[in-house]
Protein backbone atom coordinates (compact mmCIF):
# COMPACT_ATOMS: atom_id res chain seq x y z
CA UNK A 1 0.00 0.00 0.00
CA UNK A 2 2.74 2.33 0.57
CA UNK A 3 3.61 2.21 -2.88
CA UNK A 4 -0.24 3.16 -4.04
CA UNK A 5 0.36 6.00 -1.49
CA UNK A 6 3.86 6.87 -3.59
CA UNK A 7 2.05 6.78 -6.59
CA UNK A 8 -0.63 9.19 -5.60
CA UNK A 9 1.44 11.47 -4.07
CA UNK A 10 3.99 11.87 -6.74
CA UNK A 11 0.90 12.78 -9.19
CA UNK A 12 -0.47 15.45 -6.88
CA UNK A 13 3.22 16.72 -6.62
CA UNK A 14 3.49 16.48 -10.33
CA UNK A 15 -0.24 18.26 -10.61
CA UNK A 16 0.90 20.96 -8.05
CA UNK A 17 3.70 22.09 -9.97
CA UNK A 18 6.98 20.69 -8.59
CA UNK A 19 9.68 19.77 -10.87
CA UNK A 20 10.64 16.06 -11.36
CA UNK A 21 13.63 15.63 -8.84
CA UNK A 22 10.70 17.49 -6.49
CA UNK A 23 8.41 15.05 -6.63
CA UNK A 24 10.81 12.34 -6.12
CA UNK A 25 12.00 14.49 -2.88
CA UNK A 26 8.33 14.82 -1.62
CA UNK A 27 7.77 11.13 -2.19
CA UNK A 28 10.93 10.03 -0.66
CA UNK A 29 10.52 12.11 2.59
CA UNK A 30 6.51 10.76 2.86
CA UNK A 31 7.91 7.35 2.37
CA UNK A 32 10.47 7.69 4.88
CA UNK A 33 8.30 9.07 7.41
CA UNK A 34 5.74 6.38 6.94
CA UNK A 35 7.93 3.72 7.16
CA UNK A 36 9.26 5.72 10.61
CA UNK A 37 5.80 5.80 11.83
CA UNK A 38 5.46 1.85 11.37
CA UNK A 39 8.36 0.98 12.25
CA UNK A 40 9.43 2.98 15.53
CA UNK A 41 5.72 4.39 16.48
CA UNK A 42 4.01 1.02 15.64
CA UNK A 43 6.93 -1.43 16.31
CA UNK A 44 6.33 -3.08 13.12
CA UNK A 45 2.16 -2.80 13.24
CA UNK A 46 1.56 -2.09 10.09
CA UNK A 47 -2.56 -1.83 10.52
CA UNK A 48 -2.62 0.87 13.42
CA UNK A 49 -3.96 4.25 12.08
CA UNK A 50 -2.24 7.17 10.66
CA UNK A 51 -3.84 10.48 9.47
CA UNK A 52 -2.37 12.20 6.44
CA UNK A 53 -3.32 15.61 5.27
CA UNK A 54 -2.08 16.90 2.21
CA UNK A 55 -3.02 20.81 1.47
CA UNK A 56 -1.89 23.56 -0.73
CA UNK A 57 -1.11 26.07 1.54
CA UNK A 58 0.48 29.74 1.16
CA UNK A 59 3.95 30.41 2.69
CA UNK A 60 5.73 34.05 3.07
CA UNK A 61 9.25 33.09 0.76
CA UNK A 62 11.65 35.00 -0.16
CA UNK A 63 10.20 38.47 1.01
CA UNK A 64 7.08 37.71 -1.30
CA UNK A 65 4.45 34.83 -0.60
CA UNK A 66 4.40 31.56 -2.17
CA UNK A 67 2.58 28.20 -2.89
CA UNK A 68 3.66 25.41 -0.76
CA UNK A 69 2.52 21.66 -0.16
CA UNK A 70 2.01 20.76 3.30
CA UNK A 71 1.95 17.40 4.65
CA UNK A 72 0.50 16.28 8.29
CA UNK A 73 1.33 12.64 9.42
CA UNK A 74 -0.38 11.44 12.63
CA UNK A 75 -0.06 8.27 14.54
CA UNK A 76 -1.19 7.45 18.04
CA UNK A 77 2.01 5.45 18.51
CA UNK A 78 5.17 5.61 21.37
CA UNK A 79 6.12 8.99 22.18
CA UNK A 80 9.39 10.08 19.89
CA UNK A 81 12.43 10.39 21.92
CA UNK A 82 13.80 13.21 20.63
CA UNK A 83 17.60 12.55 21.48
CA UNK A 84 17.02 9.51 18.70
CA UNK A 85 15.31 11.88 16.19
CA UNK A 86 18.42 13.74 15.15
CA UNK A 87 19.55 11.13 12.98
CA UNK A 88 23.15 10.03 12.61
CA UNK A 89 26.46 11.34 11.30
CA UNK A 90 26.59 9.52 7.66
CA UNK A 91 30.60 8.78 7.84
CA UNK A 92 29.85 5.75 9.93
CA UNK A 93 29.09 3.39 7.20
CA UNK A 94 26.01 0.95 8.99
CA UNK A 95 22.99 0.09 7.44
CA UNK A 96 19.95 2.35 9.21
CA UNK A 97 19.84 5.93 10.16
CA UNK A 98 19.45 7.30 6.93
CA UNK A 99 15.33 7.76 6.73
CA UNK A 100 15.48 11.51 8.74
CA UNK A 101 18.49 12.43 6.93
CA UNK A 102 16.33 12.00 4.08
CA UNK A 103 13.56 13.57 5.31
CA UNK A 104 15.65 16.77 6.01
CA UNK A 105 17.10 16.96 2.93
CA UNK A 106 14.15 16.69 1.05
CA UNK A 107 11.85 19.30 2.55
CA UNK A 108 11.89 22.76 3.45
CA UNK A 109 9.92 22.02 6.67
CA UNK A 110 10.40 19.47 9.38
CA UNK A 111 8.36 19.52 12.36
CA UNK A 112 8.04 16.69 14.88
CA UNK A 113 5.43 17.48 17.81
CA UNK A 114 3.55 15.55 20.32
CA UNK A 115 0.37 16.80 21.18
CA UNK A 116 -3.52 15.04 22.44
CA UNK A 117 -1.45 11.54 22.65
CA UNK A 118 -0.38 11.64 19.37
CA UNK A 119 2.66 12.12 17.57
CA UNK A 120 2.28 14.91 14.71
CA UNK A 121 4.95 15.55 12.01
CA UNK A 122 4.68 18.51 10.06
CA UNK A 123 6.62 18.60 6.40
CA UNK A 124 6.62 21.50 4.02
CA UNK A 125 7.57 21.59 0.65
CA UNK A 126 8.00 25.57 -1.14
CA UNK A 127 6.57 25.48 -5.00
CA UNK A 128 9.51 27.63 -6.76
CA UNK A 129 7.09 27.36 -10.11
CA UNK A 130 4.12 28.96 -9.42
CA UNK A 131 0.81 27.45 -10.72
CA UNK A 132 0.16 23.95 -11.47
CA UNK A 133 2.04 22.16 -15.11
CA UNK A 134 -0.16 21.53 -17.32
CA UNK A 135 -0.37 18.25 -18.78
CA UNK A 136 0.99 16.25 -16.41
CA UNK B 1 9.95 -5.92 -5.83
CA UNK B 2 10.97 -9.29 -7.96
CA UNK B 3 14.42 -10.63 -8.14
CA UNK B 4 15.57 -12.74 -10.83
CA UNK B 5 19.00 -14.78 -10.50
CA UNK B 6 21.36 -15.95 -13.22
CA UNK B 7 24.35 -17.62 -12.58
CA UNK B 8 27.98 -17.35 -14.25
CA UNK B 9 31.45 -19.06 -13.31
CA UNK B 10 31.81 -17.42 -9.87
CA UNK B 11 29.45 -14.66 -10.34
CA UNK B 12 26.02 -14.35 -9.40
CA UNK B 13 23.72 -11.93 -10.99
CA UNK B 14 20.37 -10.66 -9.42
CA UNK B 15 18.24 -8.83 -11.67
CA UNK B 16 16.38 -6.43 -9.94
CA UNK B 17 12.50 -4.85 -10.89
CA UNK B 18 10.08 -3.11 -8.84
CA UNK B 19 10.30 -0.76 -6.18
CA UNK B 20 12.70 -1.58 -2.90
CA UNK B 21 10.91 -0.26 0.24
CA UNK B 22 9.95 -0.94 4.07
CA UNK B 23 7.76 -3.91 2.34
CA UNK B 24 10.53 -5.59 -0.24
CA UNK B 25 14.14 -4.59 1.42
CA UNK B 26 14.00 -7.73 4.00
CA UNK B 27 14.23 -10.16 0.61
CA UNK B 28 16.58 -8.25 -1.08
CA UNK B 29 19.19 -8.47 1.79
CA UNK B 30 18.16 -12.03 2.64
CA UNK B 31 19.24 -12.57 -1.09
CA UNK B 32 22.36 -11.20 -0.60
CA UNK B 33 23.56 -11.98 2.64
CA UNK B 34 23.12 -15.86 1.87
CA UNK B 35 24.90 -15.15 -1.56
CA UNK B 36 27.98 -14.03 0.37
CA UNK B 37 27.86 -15.47 3.77
CA UNK B 38 26.22 -19.07 2.63
CA UNK B 39 27.47 -19.45 -0.56
CA UNK B 40 30.02 -17.38 -0.37
CA UNK B 41 29.87 -16.41 -3.97
CA UNK B 42 33.28 -14.20 -5.38
CA UNK B 43 31.27 -11.87 -6.92
CA UNK B 44 27.73 -10.49 -6.88
CA UNK B 45 25.92 -8.49 -9.34
CA UNK B 46 23.07 -5.93 -8.81
CA UNK B 47 21.25 -5.04 -12.24
CA UNK B 48 19.12 -2.18 -10.76
CA UNK B 49 18.33 -1.37 -14.52
CA UNK B 50 14.18 -2.06 -14.04
CA UNK B 51 14.21 -0.52 -10.59
CA UNK B 52 12.11 2.68 -10.20
CA UNK B 53 12.04 3.52 -6.53
CA UNK B 54 14.65 3.06 -3.48
CA UNK B 55 14.29 4.30 -0.07
CA UNK B 56 16.69 4.31 2.93
CA UNK B 57 15.62 0.90 4.02
CA UNK B 58 16.69 -0.53 0.47
CA UNK B 59 20.23 1.47 0.90
CA UNK B 60 20.50 -0.04 4.39
CA UNK B 61 20.22 -3.65 2.58
CA UNK B 62 22.94 -2.72 -0.10
CA UNK B 63 24.59 -1.27 2.64
CA UNK B 64 24.16 -4.39 4.32
CA UNK B 65 25.11 -6.58 1.35
CA UNK B 66 28.21 -4.57 1.23
CA UNK B 67 29.56 -5.37 4.88
CA UNK B 68 28.75 -8.92 3.95
CA UNK B 69 31.08 -8.80 1.23
CA UNK B 70 33.79 -7.25 2.84
CA UNK B 71 33.68 -9.56 5.83
CA UNK B 72 34.30 -12.58 3.26
CA UNK B 73 36.45 -10.64 1.26
CA UNK B 74 33.88 -10.85 -2.02
CA UNK B 75 33.11 -8.25 -4.56
CA UNK B 76 29.75 -6.15 -4.63
CA UNK B 77 28.92 -4.67 -7.65
CA UNK B 78 25.90 -2.46 -8.39
CA UNK B 79 24.95 -1.23 -12.28
CA UNK B 80 22.35 -0.18 -14.09
CA UNK B 81 21.52 2.87 -12.21
CA UNK B 82 18.67 5.44 -13.13
CA UNK B 83 18.39 8.93 -12.19
CA UNK B 84 15.87 8.58 -9.11
CA UNK B 85 18.24 5.49 -7.71
CA UNK B 86 21.39 7.82 -8.24
CA UNK B 87 19.89 10.81 -6.77
CA UNK B 88 18.49 8.76 -3.57
CA UNK B 89 22.96 6.82 -2.72
CA UNK B 90 23.86 10.64 -3.54
CA UNK B 91 21.77 11.66 -0.98
CA UNK B 92 22.82 8.88 1.65
CA UNK B 93 27.02 9.81 0.68
CA UNK B 94 27.17 6.71 -0.05
CA UNK B 95 27.77 6.39 -3.96
CA UNK B 96 31.58 6.39 -3.24
CA UNK B 97 31.76 3.35 -1.09
CA UNK B 98 30.28 0.87 -3.57
CA UNK B 99 31.59 -0.11 -6.35
CA UNK B 100 29.25 0.79 -9.55
CA UNK B 101 29.65 0.20 -13.38
CA UNK B 102 27.32 1.51 -16.60
CA UNK B 103 26.68 -2.05 -18.01
CA UNK B 104 26.55 -5.38 -17.24
CA UNK B 105 29.96 -6.08 -19.54
CA UNK B 106 31.62 -4.20 -17.22
CA UNK B 107 30.78 -5.12 -13.92
CA UNK B 108 31.04 -8.90 -14.94
CA UNK B 109 34.74 -8.29 -16.47
CA UNK B 110 37.34 -10.14 -15.13
CA UNK C 1 -2.81 2.99 4.92
CA UNK C 2 -5.96 3.31 3.11
CA UNK C 3 -6.61 6.54 5.04
CA UNK C 4 -3.07 7.97 3.91
CA UNK C 5 -4.22 6.45 0.28
CA UNK C 6 -7.44 8.47 0.18
CA UNK C 7 -6.34 11.99 1.38
CA UNK C 8 -3.77 11.87 -0.96
CA UNK C 9 -5.83 10.98 -3.68
CA UNK C 10 -8.59 13.36 -2.16
CA UNK C 11 -6.17 16.06 -2.89
CA UNK C 12 -5.09 14.94 -6.16
CA UNK C 13 -8.88 15.32 -7.52
CA UNK C 14 -9.23 18.45 -6.31
CA UNK C 15 -5.72 19.73 -7.91
CA UNK C 16 -6.87 18.91 -11.18
CA UNK C 17 -9.87 20.39 -10.49
CA UNK C 18 -12.89 17.95 -9.76
CA UNK C 19 -15.81 19.51 -7.70
CA UNK C 20 -15.99 17.97 -3.98
CA UNK C 21 -19.22 15.75 -4.80
CA UNK C 22 -17.00 14.36 -7.80
CA UNK C 23 -13.85 13.94 -5.21
CA UNK C 24 -15.61 11.98 -3.02
CA UNK C 25 -16.69 9.65 -5.76
CA UNK C 26 -12.96 9.00 -6.92
CA UNK C 27 -11.92 8.12 -3.62
CA UNK C 28 -14.54 6.14 -2.86
CA UNK C 29 -14.17 3.96 -5.75
CA UNK C 30 -10.35 3.44 -5.39
CA UNK C 31 -10.91 2.82 -1.73
CA UNK C 32 -13.50 -0.01 -2.71
CA UNK C 33 -10.93 -1.24 -5.32
CA UNK C 34 -8.35 -1.73 -2.94
CA UNK C 35 -10.41 -3.09 -0.35
CA UNK C 36 -11.77 -6.20 -3.01
CA UNK C 37 -8.23 -6.68 -3.85
CA UNK C 38 -6.86 -6.81 -0.99
CA UNK C 39 -10.17 -9.24 0.44
CA UNK C 40 -10.72 -11.05 -2.62
CA UNK C 41 -7.89 -11.37 -4.60
CA UNK C 42 -4.77 -11.85 -1.98
CA UNK C 43 -7.41 -13.30 0.57
CA UNK C 44 -7.21 -10.59 3.17
CA UNK C 45 -3.18 -10.09 3.14
CA UNK C 46 -2.64 -7.07 3.00
CA UNK C 47 1.11 -6.91 2.16
CA UNK C 48 1.10 -8.17 -0.89
CA UNK C 49 1.93 -5.83 -3.86
CA UNK C 50 -0.36 -3.34 -5.40
CA UNK C 51 0.64 -1.26 -8.38
CA UNK C 52 -0.68 2.13 -8.87
CA UNK C 53 -1.03 4.26 -11.19
CA UNK C 54 -2.78 7.95 -11.61
CA UNK C 55 -2.12 10.44 -14.58
CA UNK C 56 -4.07 12.98 -16.13
CA UNK C 57 -5.25 12.00 -19.52
CA UNK C 58 -6.90 13.58 -22.71
CA UNK C 59 -10.35 11.69 -23.58
CA UNK C 60 -12.91 12.58 -26.58
CA UNK C 61 -16.02 13.69 -24.60
CA UNK C 62 -19.11 15.42 -25.93
CA UNK C 63 -17.84 15.26 -29.24
CA UNK C 64 -14.70 17.06 -28.41
CA UNK C 65 -11.74 16.20 -26.51
CA UNK C 66 -11.46 16.87 -22.30
CA UNK C 67 -9.25 15.69 -19.42
CA UNK C 68 -9.72 12.83 -17.10
CA UNK C 69 -8.03 11.34 -14.29
CA UNK C 70 -6.87 7.60 -15.58
CA UNK C 71 -6.38 5.48 -12.64
CA UNK C 72 -4.96 1.48 -12.98
CA UNK C 73 -4.56 -0.73 -10.47
CA UNK C 74 -2.79 -4.16 -10.81
CA UNK C 75 -2.69 -6.89 -8.34
CA UNK C 76 -0.80 -10.97 -9.03
CA UNK C 77 -4.06 -12.33 -7.03
CA UNK C 78 -6.65 -15.19 -7.53
CA UNK C 79 -8.12 -14.96 -10.85
CA UNK C 80 -11.20 -12.48 -10.65
CA UNK C 81 -14.23 -14.85 -11.60
CA UNK C 82 -16.09 -12.72 -14.10
CA UNK C 83 -19.74 -14.15 -13.19
CA UNK C 84 -18.71 -12.77 -9.57
CA UNK C 85 -17.87 -9.44 -10.72
CA UNK C 86 -21.35 -8.17 -11.53
CA UNK C 87 -22.07 -7.01 -8.14
CA UNK C 88 -25.67 -8.15 -6.83
CA UNK C 89 -29.09 -6.60 -7.24
CA UNK C 90 -29.15 -4.04 -4.48
CA UNK C 91 -33.23 -4.34 -3.83
CA UNK C 92 -31.99 -7.25 -1.57
CA UNK C 93 -30.93 -5.74 1.81
CA UNK C 94 -27.94 -7.84 3.53
CA UNK C 95 -24.66 -6.66 4.15
CA UNK C 96 -21.76 -7.44 1.32
CA UNK C 97 -21.92 -6.72 -2.58
CA UNK C 98 -21.76 -3.28 -2.53
CA UNK C 99 -18.68 -2.37 -3.30
CA UNK C 100 -18.61 -3.30 -7.42
CA UNK C 101 -21.92 -0.92 -7.30
CA UNK C 102 -19.90 1.75 -5.80
CA UNK C 103 -17.19 1.79 -8.43
CA UNK C 104 -19.65 1.55 -11.48
CA UNK C 105 -21.76 4.48 -9.68
CA UNK C 106 -18.92 6.78 -8.94
CA UNK C 107 -16.59 6.47 -12.22
CA UNK C 108 -17.44 6.76 -15.74
CA UNK C 109 -14.89 3.94 -17.53
CA UNK C 110 -14.52 1.07 -15.49
CA UNK C 111 -12.59 -2.06 -17.44
CA UNK C 112 -11.13 -5.51 -15.52
CA UNK C 113 -8.92 -7.19 -17.45
CA UNK C 114 -6.46 -10.14 -16.94
CA UNK C 115 -2.85 -10.17 -17.81
CA UNK C 116 0.18 -11.65 -17.39
CA UNK C 117 -0.89 -13.28 -14.21
CA UNK C 118 -2.03 -9.52 -13.09
CA UNK C 119 -5.63 -8.56 -12.57
CA UNK C 120 -5.98 -5.38 -13.54
CA UNK C 121 -8.45 -2.59 -13.24
CA UNK C 122 -8.67 0.69 -14.81
CA UNK C 123 -10.88 3.83 -13.32
CA UNK C 124 -11.32 7.01 -15.51
CA UNK C 125 -13.39 10.14 -14.30
CA UNK C 126 -13.87 12.60 -16.51
CA UNK C 127 -13.23 16.30 -15.40
CA UNK C 128 -15.88 18.48 -16.56
CA UNK C 129 -14.71 21.76 -15.92
CA UNK C 130 -11.35 22.13 -17.80
CA UNK C 131 -7.89 23.29 -15.79
CA UNK C 132 -6.88 23.40 -12.14
CA UNK C 133 -8.81 24.73 -9.26
CA UNK C 134 -6.54 27.34 -7.52
CA UNK C 135 -5.95 27.64 -4.11
CA UNK C 136 -7.65 24.52 -3.52
CA UNK D 1 -12.67 5.45 13.75
CA UNK D 2 -13.08 5.36 17.25
CA UNK D 3 -16.25 4.31 19.32
CA UNK D 4 -17.12 6.16 22.45
CA UNK D 5 -20.10 5.05 24.25
CA UNK D 6 -23.17 6.44 26.91
CA UNK D 7 -25.55 4.67 28.50
CA UNK D 8 -28.85 6.10 28.78
CA UNK D 9 -31.91 3.93 30.91
CA UNK D 10 -32.51 1.07 28.00
CA UNK D 11 -30.61 3.18 25.12
CA UNK D 12 -26.94 3.19 24.39
CA UNK D 13 -25.53 6.21 22.34
CA UNK D 14 -22.41 5.36 20.06
CA UNK D 15 -20.52 8.84 19.36
CA UNK D 16 -18.57 7.34 16.34
CA UNK D 17 -15.60 9.65 15.35
CA UNK D 18 -13.87 9.22 12.20
CA UNK D 19 -13.27 6.73 9.22
CA UNK D 20 -15.24 3.52 9.04
CA UNK D 21 -13.15 1.40 6.20
CA UNK D 22 -12.07 -1.91 5.90
CA UNK D 23 -9.58 -1.50 8.81
CA UNK D 24 -12.05 0.11 11.19
CA UNK D 25 -15.72 -1.22 10.06
CA UNK D 26 -15.17 -4.69 11.94
CA UNK D 27 -14.90 -3.06 15.19
CA UNK D 28 -18.21 -1.84 14.62
CA UNK D 29 -20.01 -4.54 13.68
CA UNK D 30 -18.53 -6.19 17.07
CA UNK D 31 -20.16 -2.80 19.28
CA UNK D 32 -23.63 -3.49 17.18
CA UNK D 33 -23.75 -6.92 17.65
CA UNK D 34 -22.70 -7.15 20.96
CA UNK D 35 -25.31 -4.61 21.95
CA UNK D 36 -28.77 -6.16 20.46
CA UNK D 37 -27.86 -10.03 20.20
CA UNK D 38 -25.94 -10.01 23.88
CA UNK D 39 -27.33 -7.18 25.76
CA UNK D 40 -30.68 -6.72 24.05
CA UNK D 41 -30.63 -3.24 24.64
CA UNK D 42 -33.85 -1.88 23.44
CA UNK D 43 -32.24 1.04 21.45
CA UNK D 44 -28.85 1.85 19.87
CA UNK D 45 -28.17 5.31 18.58
CA UNK D 46 -25.32 5.81 16.17
CA UNK D 47 -24.21 9.41 16.67
CA UNK D 48 -22.27 9.75 13.23
CA UNK D 49 -21.70 13.43 13.29
CA UNK D 50 -17.82 13.12 13.46
CA UNK D 51 -17.35 10.40 10.94
CA UNK D 52 -15.56 12.12 7.62
CA UNK D 53 -15.79 8.97 5.90
CA UNK D 54 -17.34 5.74 5.18
CA UNK D 55 -17.27 2.68 2.63
CA UNK D 56 -19.22 -0.25 1.34
CA UNK D 57 -17.73 -2.35 4.13
CA UNK D 58 -19.09 0.20 6.52
CA UNK D 59 -22.73 0.14 5.01
CA UNK D 60 -22.59 -3.44 5.67
CA UNK D 61 -21.96 -3.44 9.07
CA UNK D 62 -24.63 -1.00 9.37
CA UNK D 63 -26.95 -3.20 7.76
CA UNK D 64 -25.64 -6.21 9.81
CA UNK D 65 -26.86 -4.11 12.81
CA UNK D 66 -29.90 -3.20 11.58
CA UNK D 67 -30.56 -6.93 10.52
CA UNK D 68 -29.47 -8.13 14.42
CA UNK D 69 -31.58 -5.04 15.70
CA UNK D 70 -34.85 -6.45 13.91
CA UNK D 71 -33.98 -10.11 15.40
CA UNK D 72 -34.33 -9.21 18.43
CA UNK D 73 -37.14 -6.32 18.08
CA UNK D 74 -34.90 -3.59 19.01
CA UNK D 75 -34.48 -0.23 17.48
CA UNK D 76 -31.93 0.70 15.29
CA UNK D 77 -31.43 4.94 14.94
CA UNK D 78 -28.83 7.07 13.15
CA UNK D 79 -28.38 10.75 13.19
CA UNK D 80 -25.78 13.74 12.48
CA UNK D 81 -25.10 12.00 8.73
CA UNK D 82 -22.79 14.36 6.89
CA UNK D 83 -23.13 15.47 3.19
CA UNK D 84 -20.25 12.67 2.72
CA UNK D 85 -22.42 9.80 4.74
CA UNK D 86 -25.89 10.71 3.22
CA UNK D 87 -24.13 10.44 -0.24
CA UNK D 88 -22.88 7.24 0.25
CA UNK D 89 -25.87 5.47 1.77
CA UNK D 90 -27.68 7.36 -1.02
CA UNK D 91 -26.00 4.71 -3.47
CA UNK D 92 -26.43 1.64 -1.83
CA UNK D 93 -29.95 2.59 -1.60
CA UNK D 94 -30.18 2.01 1.41
CA UNK D 95 -31.51 5.71 2.85
CA UNK D 96 -35.22 4.39 3.44
CA UNK D 97 -34.50 1.31 5.32
CA UNK D 98 -32.73 3.06 8.41
CA UNK D 99 -34.01 4.91 10.77
CA UNK D 100 -32.50 8.42 10.45
CA UNK D 101 -33.56 11.42 12.49
CA UNK D 102 -31.56 14.76 12.46
CA UNK D 103 -30.26 14.94 15.94
CA UNK D 104 -29.58 13.29 19.61
CA UNK D 105 -32.99 14.68 20.82
CA UNK D 106 -35.20 13.32 17.99
CA UNK D 107 -33.41 10.11 18.45
CA UNK D 108 -33.43 9.54 22.25
CA UNK D 109 -37.26 10.79 21.96
CA UNK D 110 -39.65 7.97 23.43
N1 LIG E 1 8.11 8.27 13.83
C1 LIG E 1 9.02 7.98 14.79
N2 LIG E 1 8.60 7.65 16.04
C2 LIG E 1 9.48 7.34 17.00
N3 LIG E 1 10.83 7.32 16.83
C3 LIG E 1 11.31 7.63 15.61
C4 LIG E 1 10.44 7.97 14.53
N4 LIG E 1 11.21 8.25 13.46
C5 LIG E 1 12.48 8.07 13.83
N5 LIG E 1 12.57 7.69 15.13
C6 LIG E 1 13.82 7.43 15.90
O1 LIG E 1 14.90 8.07 15.21
C7 LIG E 1 15.91 7.09 14.83
C8 LIG E 1 16.52 7.47 13.48
O2 LIG E 1 15.53 7.27 12.45
P1 LIG E 1 15.99 7.11 10.94
O3 LIG E 1 16.96 8.19 10.59
O4 LIG E 1 14.77 7.06 10.10
O5 LIG E 1 16.77 5.73 10.86
P2 LIG E 1 16.28 4.23 11.18
O6 LIG E 1 14.78 4.26 11.07
O7 LIG E 1 16.92 3.41 10.11
O8 LIG E 1 16.79 3.92 12.55
C9 LIG E 1 15.18 5.77 14.83
O9 LIG E 1 16.04 4.67 15.05
C10 LIG E 1 14.17 5.96 15.97
O10 LIG E 1 14.75 5.69 17.23
N1 LIG F 1 -10.49 -7.47 -7.10
C1 LIG F 1 -11.26 -8.60 -7.11
N2 LIG F 1 -10.69 -9.81 -7.34
C2 LIG F 1 -11.45 -10.93 -7.34
N3 LIG F 1 -12.79 -10.95 -7.13
C3 LIG F 1 -13.42 -9.78 -6.89
C4 LIG F 1 -12.69 -8.55 -6.87
N4 LIG F 1 -13.58 -7.57 -6.63
C5 LIG F 1 -14.79 -8.16 -6.49
N5 LIG F 1 -14.71 -9.50 -6.65
C6 LIG F 1 -15.83 -10.46 -6.60
O1 LIG F 1 -17.04 -9.75 -6.83
C7 LIG F 1 -17.93 -9.89 -5.71
C8 LIG F 1 -18.70 -8.59 -5.44
O2 LIG F 1 -17.82 -7.58 -4.99
P1 LIG F 1 -18.35 -6.32 -4.19
O3 LIG F 1 -19.50 -5.73 -4.96
O4 LIG F 1 -17.22 -5.40 -3.93
O5 LIG F 1 -18.97 -6.88 -2.83
P2 LIG F 1 -18.24 -7.64 -1.61
O6 LIG F 1 -16.78 -7.34 -1.73
O7 LIG F 1 -18.87 -7.05 -0.39
O8 LIG F 1 -18.58 -9.10 -1.82
C9 LIG F 1 -17.05 -10.28 -4.54
O9 LIG F 1 -17.73 -11.00 -3.54
C10 LIG F 1 -15.96 -11.11 -5.24
O10 LIG F 1 -16.39 -12.45 -5.44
Amino acid sequence: MLCVVRNALGQLAATLGFSEPECHAVVLAVDEALTNIIRHAYLGDEERPIEASFRRIHVPHDGQGGDALEIVLEDRGVTANPKKMCGRKLEDVRPGGLGLHFIRESMDTVEFSRRNGRNQLRLVKILHVQGPRKGS
Amino acid sequence: MQIAARHLDKITIFDISGDIDLATSPQLRKALLREFRELKVPRVVLNLGAVRYMDSSGVASLVEGLKASRDVGSRFILFGLNRTIREVLQLSKLVRIFEIYDNEEQSVAP
